[in-house]
């Protein structure tokens, strides 16, 4: 792998930012050169929130990326801003739940995850996050679904959220199965 | 209640209440619940109801209401954090024939801006201040303002506002009355109908004073920013009226004419 | 043109102010300029609709225009280095907005307190921008009274035909000095173009709004483009400067404002000794002449620069003109005015 | 019939709540539904109950309301 | 060194300042630079002696920088762009005053209120003084997040011993991004040179003053003197940059910060199509390494220089080479990032 | 009169009035009859008695004043125009344990630099400020200030202030009253021997309350300009006893502790 | 013999008037010469009244006068 | 004449400033270029003050002068910083009221004036600056009586200062009379 760009995007609240940095955390543990860059500022607010997480095998130029190698898409602003921007043969993740119209190119390998019904099924909407990064994790092959968790770990103890540890690795494990079956689904 | 609005029927109904005409159709970039859109609106209706869409110039703050152009429809002027009032002055001084209002979040008037809102109250610049305090910066992330209250955690003061470091609720009203200059000073709410009828009449007033040549006016609005004290706009409402009115009360603090 | 009158540099600015129709004038007291305040405060207010204030800060004052020239009405302040050191923010504003201003920097010595004689220090901060992002002033740099009342007069027309600040760059001696002045006659305020830009109440227009803000970065690049596409507009058509003997001198000497004039008393006392010492007067410093400056250097070994500060214009002398050629620099600081019989020491180093 | 009558601007709506609050009849509620700003927006649940007294609007920071009122005979 | 964390670079340079020594920190919140204030508020406390104070203004900041400064104490603003102008009076003090500080500029679009995005236009005002009269800061640019915190913590060092402020001169997108940093460990602040023209209390000694002011010009003009001189030393002494593959480039790419660090990714998409792209990257921009660029420039037809602004940096690239050498610039503004593979269009028009 | 200067004896004279030890021999650039140069003795009485001199940083304003480091034999720190306190904050927050204090122009607190006044005072900053209020700029030449009275004639205001343009004589020390992070506000003035006794005393009240870490003073100044007010010194202290008190009463304002 | 004796620093003094004002001896008055900064400087034309009250000194603003007083017996 | 400059100095209150306005302002009526130059700033304060007239029949270069060609000087500091500045053969006009020790230049053409006791006898020390400069026409002779006169009568005029006219003209002629006794003196 050279070099392998997310973009993560959505409403503010839908756990945005924090994915990126997981996914930025867990390269850095997997001794990987790593960036995460977010959107930031006033437009944040009520509209959509972004970040663009790289992980690398040499040192990373520019954290700005116009063509990512995978979207987490979790609204429709979000798919239709980013969607089309996407590197061909690229990944798109998205949220099913919020997604009707999931009009995308051809050329992407698109794994449609309903997050919101399946963080419903865990008991808490707020993982609606994780339930995506491990569909991601499944589908893009960068970062194993344990790297992911003791990522996510690492990342929510630094923050003093340990006691989310356990419901999000749930989260990521539901999501890393939701995919796999998506995927069947896609190649049947 | 726009006024304006009266005489419109559909059916047998009446319309008795829509967005006032200064306002475009723009929504606003505020959060959900906050007062900021509130406020926008009485002032708005103010205008409409006077008259005064044609001459008035408003001057937006750097803040949450830096947008306002986008959906006040009369001329407006957007100067450097702080400086409302005295840009405000400027432009009023330049044509006092305009009706010339200055919108300020807490940031902008009571700190970066302080030295320009004490000496325009001073001056009894004639000019009509708007005074949001929201007890912190809202646009920049809920950092610590002036007015932030005691104990109260913010980005800058994650362990809640100490006096000893960082001083106290800065009370620019009541700071400010203290001057010769101001003609009319007033503390505002509008977390319910009551205090929202009284603080349209107070922006109502101002104007008119203003218009009457008589100078001065400063509005101050206890307005809430749910996102930043991390509440519901349900428990924002009541964090006004159980704890920011403690340290602000309500009502007229100087009418001089 | 009225009568010739003796008066002081600050005097004749303000009074050229007045007559070029400025009727909006703020500005806080600050020596060597104090005399500037002092005239509008005996004259404006005497002007129909005429202001007079004196703000509560450099940055009030500089607010002040913001919300005037807001109004499309011509404004102006005026102050001296540390005064305008303060007003950076709101100028990058102005400049940002694209609003007709115009700016007096009677400069003293610096850096911080400094002193109050003249100095040329804030070359740089006048012409590259000593506040942030990309814009220009048109800054103009008199060298006599006379000239300080004429650019004046002109920096209006300037301001309002490009919607750009203008600053005055002078220094302590200019504003402090008499010279006999032949002022302008006022002008007729209703001739001025409309400026539909203006916020004056919308008054059945669409609304109008003055900002220099762009949440969106295209949009920002845009309004940058925008800005510097009229930079390039004013450098073709705005550039002045004024040249003595240059046809074919010995060494070419670059000076602006007070430096300048001294210049003069060193090139008639080289003509004693038998040297040709030319004069290169750039009287807009920017745009900097240097395309004329680049043609000039062409018949001389020397370009010679003399500055009343640590070397600032004598970069742009050095980007005009092909690395070849000499370049020197003679400066004097902290209010020290280099003596006409100094600079020619130094000159004489490169006869 | 009812003696007023409420228009909610769905897309306008950010679902804050307070015209919920507001109101003393009940009339208001929030959708399940998501807006293009991913809002669950308010929406009358009562319309029946509705007087036409206009808080809902008053307080509302969005300017998303638009009320009307059963005019008096006559009038 | 201590362990790998990602970090902001807002957070990166907070910390890295808190283990510089640094107990004072007062500060005015902006974006893109809110972070920086925020890791200070949570962790400047927690520091014996340690004072975090958001002051009431930029300005009110840089005079307390100003204060805790004279006392000899390590101390530490930051702001972003706008903020950055409103401190040039109080830099200008500082500077004239030799006073050890440390400015940290997280630079946005502009000119005026502007918007939040990355931008590099605030070169010209840290490196030829955004404030009044002759002075200089050292200016550090960091590329990288790491590189941020440890230039800060350099920057520290450099301030003390040259009695000097030094600017961090970063931008939106450094400030904002994370990147794994390895923290230097905490010096020992009992380590520190003494500061025996600070001004805590005479006690027994000649009694201190801090002040730029000189109100005789002589004896500003040898203050001056002395700046420039000292300004000279650090010329010689303090010049850095970094270079890749200039030894036998195609063309050579000069930039600083953000985009230098998309140079590499341009440099990587030439390799691919045979173009040799050699980068050479000033860290100080004052004082601007022009003699090793001189030096390179000598190899090449053609040095390219790609700024976020409108041309700043390149006046200095173009002062500091032969001008028969091409020197063509790209830019990109308000806020706009530019693309790798957009940087070597340009930069195929000139191979 | 200087207590530390009651040992020496001249024959069977004693010294009872000396120059203080915190001033050195250099001579004031005062006019004459410029109350300043009482100020600053009296603050330098205060320093030898209170026994802190060695501990004591001063921090003098651009204005009249600006050359205190000439004459006072202490360390001192010469700020920007009106940024005195905030520079005054900055040394006292790094170093605690020093004795600090501001002295400024009315231009300089009251004008350029409210903002920082008014801020240092409402976080209750533990430093003490003098604040020389002489009803105009007398450095540049007596340009008006925001104390300047209404009528007077000032070279910016040649007609005499008028409180429609320009505005009404600031009270700075009532308005910072209002706030909350003040310890101890008075007005004094300097014309007499009564007058100069009570101010000698406030000043040492305030340096005491710095000592002991009550927080922030202020003792504002009435002080006469005899060359800007185009009076002889006797007939400017009548001025300050006739007029200037009757806008700024003389007196304690608040005291808390 | 005078209660009290004051000196004059006529260097320092600027001749303000302000500490014969002050003095309730009449001691003090200006002189006719100028000193270095061309200063009437003031001088005790009446020292054997002085009564060593130091009001002389708190007045003057610019530190010149020094006051000695005659001491009780025994102190 | 090509440029001839004078340096006016003394205390504060002596007159200096409107002496040099005077000049310029006469030499300015006469047709010639002219250049004013004050010292400015607090400096002035209890200190000397001083400025620099310039008259000349060609455009004038610096107005600041290191060697002028005369010297007005109204007190012993003034002599002192300025007197061994003027030029060979130049001019120094001096206040012999106050200044006793008048060691100048042999080579200047030194014209000592006792200014305050001419002004006391016409019964206003307010006019020694009159007195001195009328002293000044006589001995350097480049502005004569009646142009100075006329030229003095125009600048009190002009500040609303017209009733001073008379006794400074009086003032002027009693200096210029004195003068010419004093270079009877000086060449006897
Ligand atoms: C000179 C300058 N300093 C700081 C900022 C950053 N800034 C933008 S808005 C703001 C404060 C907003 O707070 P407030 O005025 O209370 O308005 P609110 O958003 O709370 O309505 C700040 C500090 C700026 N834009 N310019
Ligand atoms: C930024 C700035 N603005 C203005 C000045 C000019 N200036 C020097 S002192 C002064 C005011 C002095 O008045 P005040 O503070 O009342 O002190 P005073 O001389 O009356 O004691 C001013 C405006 C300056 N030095 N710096
Ligand atoms: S941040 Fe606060 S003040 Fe700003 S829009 Fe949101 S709720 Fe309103
Ligand atoms: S108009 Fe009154 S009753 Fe009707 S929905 Fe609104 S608040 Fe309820
Ligand atoms: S108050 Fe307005 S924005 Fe809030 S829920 Fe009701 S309609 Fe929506
Ligand atoms: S100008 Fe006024 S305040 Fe200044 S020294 Fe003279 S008398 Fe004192
Ligand atoms: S000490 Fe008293 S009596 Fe003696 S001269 Fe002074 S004031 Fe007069
Ligand atoms: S008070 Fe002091 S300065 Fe004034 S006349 Fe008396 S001794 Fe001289
Ligand atoms: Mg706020
Ligand atoms: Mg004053």
């Amino acid at each position: 792998m050279d070099q392998y760009s997310t973009i993560i995007s959505g409403f503010g609240g839908q756990g945005v930012i924090l994915t990126g940095k997981i996914i930025a955390r867990t390269g850095m543990e997997e001794g990987m050169e790593v960036t995460w860059l977010p959107s930031y500022g006033p437009e944040m607010r009520g509209g959509t929130a972004n970040c663009t997480a790289i992980i690398s095998s040499d040192l990373i130029g520019s954290p700005v990326v116009t063509e990512p190698s995978s979207l987490i898409a979790f609204n429709k602003p979000s798919l239709d801003k980013f969607g089309s921007r996407v590197q061909e043969d690229g990944l798109i993740v998205l949220n099913s739940s919020l997604i009707d119209d999931c009009s995308t190119a051809e050329s992407n390998n698109v794994i449609p995850l309903p997050v919101n019904e399946i963080a419903k099924g865990l008991g808490n909407q707020k993982v609606i996050n994780m339930v995506a990064l491990g569909g991601w994790s499944k589908a893009s092959g960068k970062l194993s679904l344990s790297a992911l968790k003791k990522g996510m770990k690492l990342t929510l103890e630094e923050s003093g959220k340990a006691k989310f540890v356990e419901i999000n690795e749930k989260a990521l494990e539901e999501g890393y199965e939701a995919a796999k079956e998506e995927s069947l689904a896609s190649t049947t | 209640m726009s006024e304006k609005a009266v005489a419109e029927n559909t059916g047998k109904m009446k319309k008795v209440f829509d967005k006032p005409e200064t306002l475009n159709d723009q929504q606003f970039s505020y959060c959900p619940g906050c007062h900021h859109g509130v406020i926008n609106r009485l002032i708005a209706e103010a205008i409409d109801e006077l008259g005064i869409q044609d001459t008035t110039v408003g001057t937006a703050p750097v803040g949450c209401s830096v947008f306002m152009y986008k959906w006040f429809d009369i001329d407006v002027i957007q100067p450097a954090h702080g400086r409302v009032s005295a840009v405000a002055t400027g432009a009023k001084r330049a044509r006092p024939d305009l009706t010339v209002f200055a919108y300020q979040g807490d940031g902008d008037f009571a700190s970066i801006g302080t030295n320009n809102s004490a000496h325009a109250a001073n001056r009894g610049e004639n000019i009509t201040t708007f005074f949001i305090n929201n007890t912190l910066y809202g646009m920049t992330g809920g950092e610590m303002a002036p007015t932030t209250l005691i104990g109260q955690k913010t980005t800058t003061s994650p362990q809640g506002r100490t006096a000893k470091d960082f001083g106290y609720p800065m009370k620019m009203s009541e700071m400010l009355a203290e001057l010769d200059g101001p003609t009319y000073i007033t503390r505002q709410a509008v977390y319910d109908v009551k205090r929202i009828d009284q603080a349209k009449a107070a922006i109502k007033k101002a104007f008119r004073f203003q218009m009457e040549d008589k100078g001065y006016s400063l509005i101050e609005f206890l307005s809430a920013c749910p996102i930043n004290w991390g509440m519901d706009p349900a428990e924002a409402n009541e964090r006004i009226r159980e704890e920011v009115e403690e340290v602000y009360p309500l009502g007229d603090i100087i009418e001089r004419s | 043109m009225g009568e010739k009158k003796l008066m002081r540099g600050n005097e004749a600015i303000a009074e050229a102010a007045i007559r070029a129709g400025c009727r909006n004038y703020f500005a806080y007291p600050i020596t060597p300029q104090a005399e500037l305040l002092q005239w509008m405060a005996e004259n404006m207010s005497e002007q129909e609709n005429g202001t007079f204030l004196q703000a509560e800060s450099e940055i009030g004052a500089i607010s002040m225009v913001y919300g005037a020239a807001s109004t499309g009405e011509r404004t102006m302040t005026s102050s001296s280095s540390p005064g305008i050191s303060l007003k950076q923010e709101g100028i990058s504003y102005i400049a940002g907005s694209e609003l007709p201003a115009v700016i007096v920097n009677i400069m003293r010595g610096g850096p911080g307190l400094g002193n109050i004689q003249p100095a040329q220090g804030d070359y740089f901060q006048a012409t590259k921008g000593g506040g942030h992002g990309d814009y220009r002033l048109i800054a103009l740099a008199p060298s006599t009274v006379p000239e300080a009342a004429e650019l004046t007069f002109e920096a209006f027309n300037l301001a309002d035909k490009y919607r750009n600040p203008v600053i005055i760059l002078a220094d302590g001696m200019i504003g402090q000095m008499m010279e006999p002045v032949e002022l302008p006659s006022p002008v007729d305020t209703s001739d001025f173009p409309s400026k539909p830009w203006a916020t004056t109440g919308k008054n059945g227009r669409k609304s109008n709004t003055i900002r220099s803000f762009a949440l969106g970065a295209e949009d920002l690049k845009s309004i940058n483009q925008d800005l510097q596409e009229k930079y390039r507009k004013i450098k073709e058509a705005e550039t002045r400067y004024e040249e003595i003997g240059v046809e074919d001198p010995d060494v070419l000497l670059v000076a602006f404002g007070t430096v300048a004039r001294i210049a003069r008393s060193t090139r008639r006392l080289a003509k004693e000794e038998g040297i040709d010492v030319g004069i290169f007067r750039p009287i807009t410093l920017w745009p900097f002449p240097g395309d004329r400056l680049s043609e000039l250097s062409r018949k001389v070994d020397t370009v010679f620069t003399v500055e009343m500060n640590a070397g600032q214009m004598v970069e742009d002398v050095r980007l005009s003109i092909n690395s070849d050629i000499n370049t020197p620099f003679y400066g004097e600081q902290g209010g020290v005015v280099p003596d006409p019989s100094r600079i020619l020491e130094e000159v004489k180093k490169y006869v | 019939m009812p003696r007023g009558k409420v228009e909610i601007d769905a897309d306008r709506c950010k679902g804050c709540g307070l015209c919920i609050e507001a109101c003393p009849q009940d009339v208001l509620s929030l959708s399940d539904d998501f807006n293009a700003s991913g809002y669950n927006y308010a929406a009358t649940e009562n319309p029946e109950d509705c007087v036409g007294c206009g808080f809902c609007g008053k307080v509302c920071p969005d300017v998303a309301i638009t009320v009307y009122k059963k005019q008096k005979e006559g009038v």
